[in-house]
């Protein structure tokens, strides 16, 4: 095998995980956005989702695209209602007092998640035939393939959304100036639960896809994705949708180039390290807006 | 008001502090009402967390055991009362429980689970000389001092790192005849690197050359790029020493980028076929301390332990976990013949001798041939070699 | 020893101070932002106990200067002279440090800290203490706190605030606000005092009392003040210099009386009469 | 107003607080080594005293400097490695080598504290935040990994660095946490302190009033660094091994989670916090299988009924309390403290 096959084969690799990092760090980018909240739960969002698709599919022996259906719903009533029962109480307060509910919550979804689905990793069947596509000399596989495809087509249709409707407009509005939002008339409650809701269904579809990947679900798969999907998330710049899925694409090659390089030891350590660089050369991250305070 | 329910808040904590550090011990978990003559035994481990699946496993195989044994009557007429911690995976709160247990009079200990947790705790077990058995401690170091000297309350019923990594090199170089391999551990891992490193020393004296080797990091779901560089070296046998959710993963994506080879593992391996297709696992090995469903007494363990717990957490320190509540209630029967009261000093040393001494009249499941502790207080044990093929792990060879 | 540059501005000095390096002296600078020029060839002196205003139409630039006069914001282009002292590459604490004092238009008090921890603050540089002697409790701590304290008492007692010290700065009513935002200023013994909008927000009773309280500064500290403000009484009634901003640019400098018969100023002001 | 007001003078209420928290350290350690407490209590009662270190350690750079560092665990580590390798690797003995252990375990911290703030406090609130999280994270793989790959022998990676002597006893874990309560409270009552606070209040402002912020911002982080390195060297000795896994994200958050529910910016609330959490999950124990669940929720629940934290900024002070008794105005101060941090005003 070629250094190139070898090179483009780990780029391939990348860009699956990468797709799932960008579709989780959306959520994080699009809450932030909206409420300044690092939303640590969102992670568990996704360990939520995984395990309805379990359900779904070996308890129920559901057609995986029902599977996704029920996920993608389970995920978005989920996300609305912890908004609504956690966050929604604390809107005036300060952003830390958010940032600790958000812990809260994070820890509660993940030890409830034990309590009920047991401690085990439990195991999702493949859905997907996973034979190889052959393109040449390069195996790309089916699923690494899917998962491409189905998060480039999320994305597009997040832009779509965020661009060309009304509730996008608001949204934008809203994340831009919540007070004069409000004087224009648009209702900021229902604005950041649409903003939850719409993150959290990506976090459906993330979720999805990160089964048909790695095909398990445990109650703490959420806190190390959610920690790089947000790790993502800040290197392009958070609060910026192509910055969300660029920053996805970049850690999810870095890991991959870092793990074939034989430092897999050192993958965190490189991806936070990248983080730091970027951040100190470009304090907002790659697509970030500057920010500035006027004196 | 808020002020008032700040007061509120932080009363209520703190009588749910004092109350739980006052009253908490005494309920967890026990079987009888605690009245009359009662041995405790303590029962550590995480039942909460990223490691819970162990922890309960081990909790549930000791609990069915000294279960039975109340059921027939006791030890010596007396009841066991099991005081069963969670330790979260957490080394201080590891130790906090182990302390606690101390104050509450426990005599004996089955448990930590965790390598890491147990180091922590065998510091404290060694300076209050309290019996334990640890069913899947498996570093070197849990029963050896830095210095040498060996704890000599320490026991264990699973095998030490470097013994399964020899046994599969040996395997793979006398059974299966390759002359390549690959390694494919998780880094920072004792267990999967104890493993790899006797693996490789034991390929370089067998003169199998390791060809590739590749690690990974605690929690990575993707190896596909570490793959991808084993598959282009083309090892005959990928030794891949790690726990059997992440197997699962690593040889269905090992598939995927076109490794060939047979995979081998550690004890790890065990119910592994529930994580990856039958197809992608077919004529893998792996060597293990548990043979599921061999004989007949494993049947039967099998068997009462889904009926009461399910079959979530059947795995093997299930089965070491039930070893062990086997041998410390012989050493408990044994020490019971001295009279003394249980939790005295006297007693835990009876109880430590009775574990050396009993230990190889204990057909455990694990162990028909009884466990038989060498001068490091490790099990002397065969490996039992099992194969996966038709999406069943089945037993192959002793070996 | 620097020179005095023959400049226009020195028309403006009062004839006491003439003699005496300016304390404050901007020479040709300008700073663009984003290629747009924001202020340009601003120059001026002021001198030793000078109270000079800058007025100009919302949008001229005037908060840009005071930005610029601390360093805030770099200039593009020309340089400042703080008591003859370039202050190329100063941070705007060295400026402080330096001479120069300020205020803000929209107040920027420690809001939760006490009127007294606000003016402490601002005796930051006139202690020197370290940081071993303040953990350990060193005398020298001791001595030059006491110190500090009873500075901050005259200072409010000055401003009538004296019963104020242990209140929270946030919970004082607007004018005490403006107030202890001027004392903490003088607090960092400044040769000048740069006021941002002093009376805004203000009744005419108030600025007539403003009024009275910059004169007094000047007269009991011995400092130059330098004052943005809308307020044209307080503007013509105190100041002896005045600068006019429009688009950036200075369009005339004067006394009050020539400002005010200005025909540039006016137009600036009023528009043109045939828009 | 016209009645003079009765003031304690400045060396009675160190005398006091001195006395007081000498007496809690003879009197605690007294109940504690008498046997009338289960011996589980010592080990809790240690452990708290390392948290208050940590929490009133991260309280100066949230509560004080106004930052939202998210990687304190990576300080303690380094103090506790720093620490456990001097211990482990020099010949002195341990009556010596513990209290130098806790000093070099604090500097190098600190020094880490410095070489990490220069960089990350040119950025602000949630960017600072992420930076801290991926330092902290970068010093734990790096503590995890220097041995494998880089063949050192340092911190013997993920198997743990064992066989340091257990020294930590109630008496010097708490010694220690007055100390640090001591010197924090001086620190803060002083232009130093008030630099700090100023950046918290108003960055722009701060610096038109002289204060130069980098460097106090500089100092205040290192401060904050330096005092949990001696909090890690403390659970060093506490624990007898060190494990790079057990100063990971959430331990960070965890001490955050002290500092924020305790009231941001109050010492007396961290400590009260840092008991409450630390002793929380060995009380909740009752409840097994839920406790985790109960705690989260109590978490939830304190934040959305009293966001400001439990204590929000109030701060103890022995010497206010007196004059209040003396003066009759008690009734104003009837919100409990702890009978430690010193405060005099």
């Amino acid at each position: 095998m070629s250094v190139f096959t070898t090179i483009i084969k780990q780029l391939i690799n990348g860009l699956q995980s990468g797709s799932i990092y960008a579709l989780v760090a959306l959520g994080y980018s699009m809450v932030y956005g909206i409420i300044m909240l690092l939303n640590f739960a969102h992670g568990d969002v996704i360990m939520v989702g995984a395990y309805i698709a379990w359900m779904m599919m070996a308890r129920f022996a559901a057609n995986p695209i029902i599977a996704l259906i029920a996920a993608v719903i389970g995920c978005t009533v989920l996300g609305v209602l912890i908004e609504k029962a956690a966050y929604k109480p604390l809107r005036q307060s300060p952003r830390i007092s958010l940032l600790i509910t958000a812990i809260g919550v994070s820890y509660f979804l993940e030890n409830v998640a034990q309590l009920v689905f047991g401690a085990n990793a439990h195991v999702i069947p493949t859905f997907i035939d996973d034979t190889p596509i052959q393109l040449g000399q390069i195996a790309i596989p089916t699923t690494a393939l899917i998962t491409v495809i189905v998060a480039g087509i999320s994305m597009v249709a997040l832009n779509v959304l965020v661009k060309k409707t009304r509730m996008g407009k608001a949204m934008r509005a809203v994340s831009e100036d919540a007070g004069a939002a409000q004087l224009m008339g648009i209702n900021i409650n229902n604005t950041i639960s649409f903003t939850f809701a719409v993150g959290s269904a990506l976090a459906g579809i993330g979720s999805v896809l990160y089964c048909c990947a790695y095909p398990k679900a445990t109650p703490t798969m959420g806190s190390m994705l959610g920690l790089k999907a947000f790790v993502a998330a800040v290197l392009g710049g958070i609060g910026s949708i192509p910055g969300a899925m660029a920053g996805g694409f970049a850690i999810g090659i870095a890991e991959a180039l870092v793990s074939s390089a034989g430092l897999s030891e050192w993958k965190d350590g490189v991806v936070f390290a990248i983080l730091i660089v970027v951040l100190l050369v470009k304090p907002t991250g790659l697509m970030g807006r500057p920010m500035t305070e006027k004196v | 008001m808020k002020r008032v329910f700040a007061m509120v808040m932080a009363v209520v904590m703190a009588a749910v502090m004092f109350a739980g550090c006052s009253a908490g011990g005494n309920n967890n978990a026990s079987n009888n009402s605690g009245s009359g003559d009662t041995i405790k035994v303590g029962l550590l481990g995480p039942h909460s967390g990223e490691y819970a699946v162990y922890g309960l496993g081990v909790r549930n195989g000791a609990e069915l055991y000294f279960k039975k044994v109340n059921e027939a009557g006791g030890i010596n007429g007396k009841q066991i009362e099991l005081v069963v911690y969670d330790n979260k995976g957490d080394d201080t709160e590891a130790v906090t429980a182990f302390t606690r247990m101390v104050d509450e009079g426990v005599t004996a200990l089955v448990g930590d689970v965790l390598t890491g947790n147990t180091l922590a705790v065998v510091g404290e077990a060694n300076a209050v000389n309290m019996p334990m058995i640890t069913p899947s401690a498996t570093a070197a170091a849990v029963t050896v001092k830095e210095d040498g000297t060996v704890y000599s309350n320490v026991f264990r019923t699973c095998f030490i790192d470097p013994f399964q990594g020899e046994k599969m090199a040996a395997f793979a170089a006398e059974v299966l005849g390759v002359k390549t391999a690959a390694v494919f551990a998780q880094t920072g891992n004792d267990y999967a690197q104890g493993l790899a490193d006797a693996f490789k020393a034991k390929c370089a004296e067998l003169g199998v050359e390791i060809v590739a080797e590749e690690g990974y990091a605690k929690g990575d779901v993707d190896y596909k790029s570490q793959l991808t560089n084993i598959a282009a070296k083309n090892p005959e046998v990928v030794f891949c020493p790690n726990y059997y959710e992440d197997d699962g993963l690593i040889v269905t994506q090992a598939r995927q980028v076109g490794v060939t080879g047979t995979f081998l593992g550690g004890d790890g391996w065990s119910g592994v076929k529930n994580y990856a297709s039958a197809d992608v696992l077919e004529g893998s090995y792996y060597c293990s301390g548990y043979a599921p469903a061999s004989t007949d007494a494993v049947k039967q363990f099998e068997e009462e332990f889904v009926a009461a717990y399910g079959k979530d957490t059947l795995n093997m320190f299930a089965a070491t976990a039930y070893d062990a509540a086997m041998i410390m209630c012989a050493a408990l029967e044994k020490a019971e013949e001295t009279g003394y009261a249980p939790a005295s000093e006297e007693y835990k040393q009876a109880v430590i001798d009775a574990i050396r001494t009993e230990g190889p009249n204990v057909k455990g499941i694990t162990s028909e041939g009884g466990y038989t502790f060498d001068e490091y207080n490790n099990p002397i044990k065969d490996a039992v070699i099992i194969k996966v093929t038709g999406g069943e792990e089945v037993f192959d060879r002793m070996f | 020893m620097n020179k005095l540059v023959k400049e226009p501005s020195y028309n403006l000095i009062p004839e006491r101070d003439l003699g005496k390096t300016p304390i404050l002296e901007c020479r040709r600078i300008g700073i663009d932002f984003g290629g747009l020029s924001a202020v340009d060839e601003f120059t001026i002196a002021i001198g030793r106990t000078e109270i000079c205003g800058i007025i100009g139409p919302n949008g001229a630039g005037k908060t840009t200067i005071f930005n610029l006069l601390t360093n805030v914001y770099r200039p593009t282009r020309g340089s400042i002279l703080v008591n003859g002292v370039d202050t190329l590459g100063m941070t705007t604490d060295e400026v402080n440090r330096r001479g120069v004092a300020r205020t803000f238009q929209n107040i920027r008090l420690f809001k939760d800290l006490t009127v007294e921890e606000n003016v402490l603050i601002g005796l930051h540089n006139s202690m020197n203490y370290s940081v071993a002697s303040s953990m350990l409790r060193l005398p020298k701590y001791w001595k030059q706190e006491k110190e500090a304290r009873e500075r901050v008492r005259e200072l409010l007692h000055i401003f009538h605030m004296e019963n104020m010290t242990a209140q929270q700065a946030g919970s004082l009513p607007y004018g005490a606000q403006r107030r202890l935002e001027i004392v903490r200023s003088l607090a960092t013994n400044p040769g000048i005092l740069l006021l941002d909008e002093p009376a805004a927000g203000m009744n005419p009773s108030e600025t007539a009392e403003l009024m009275e309280t910059i004169r007094k500064i000047r007269d009991e500290f011995h400092i130059a003040i330098m004052l943005i403000e809308h307020d044209m009484k307080l503007v013509m009634g105190i100041c002896e210099g005045i600068a006019v901003l429009n688009y950036g640019r200075i369009i005339a400098k004067g006394t009050p009386d020539e400002i005010r018969n200005n025909p540039v100023v006016i137009e600036a002001y009023l528009g043109k009469e045939d828009e | 107003m016209s009645k003079k007001r009765f003031t304690l003078p400045n060396w009675a209420a160190y005398l006091i607080n001195a006395a007081l928290f000498a007496a809690f350290i003879i009197g605690g350690n007294a109940v504690l080594s008498s046997g009338a407490l289960p011996s589980f209590i010592t080990k809790v009662a240690m452990l708290i005293g390392i948290q208050v270190i940590a929490a009133v350690s991260l309280n100066i750079s949230t509560g004080y400097l106004g930052q939202l560092p998210l990687g304190h665990a990576g300080f303690m580590a380094v103090g506790a490695y720093a620490s456990a390798i001097f211990m482990t690797r020099t010949g002195i003995p341990a009556q010596l080598a513990f209290p130098l252990g806790i000093v070099i375990g604090a500097a190098v911290a600190g020094l880490f504290g410095v070489l990490i703030g220069i960089p990350a406090l040119r950025l602000k609130g949630d960017y600072l935040a992420i930076i801290t999280l991926g330092f902290g994270e970068i010093i734990r793989v790096v503590l995890l990994n220097i041995d494998s790959v880089l063949g050192f022998k340092l911190t013997n990676g993920a198997a743990g660095l064992q066989g340091i002597p257990k020294t930590t006893t109630f008496v010097n874990a708490w010694l220690m946490v007055g100390l640090t309560c001591f010197l924090i409270h001086t620190f803060m009552k002083s232009r130093h302190g008030r630099a700090v606070l100023s950046i918290r209040e108003n960055e722009i402002a701060a610096e038109s009033c002289g204060i130069n912020i980098t460097y106090y911002k500089t100092l205040a982080f290192s401060l904050s660094a330096a005092f949990a390195g001696a909090a890690g060297a403390l659970y060093a000795g506490y624990l007898g091994i060190l494990n790079p896994s057990n100063f990971g994200f959430m331990k960070s958050i965890e001490i955050l989670v002290m500092v924020v529910l305790g009231g941001m910016g109050s010492m007396a609330g961290s400590i009260v916090a840092a008991i409450v959490l630390t002793a929380a999950p060995e009380a909740l124990r009752a409840f097994d299988d839920y406790r985790m669940i109960v705690y989260s929720l109590l978490l939830i629940a304190t934040m959305i009924f009293k966001p400001s934290g439990l204590l929000g900024r109030y701060d103890f002070s022995m010497k206010r309390i007196i004059e209040k008794c003396v003066n009759g105005e008690l009734f104003a101060s009837f919100r409990r403290g702890r009978g430690k941090g010193a405060e005099e005003a």
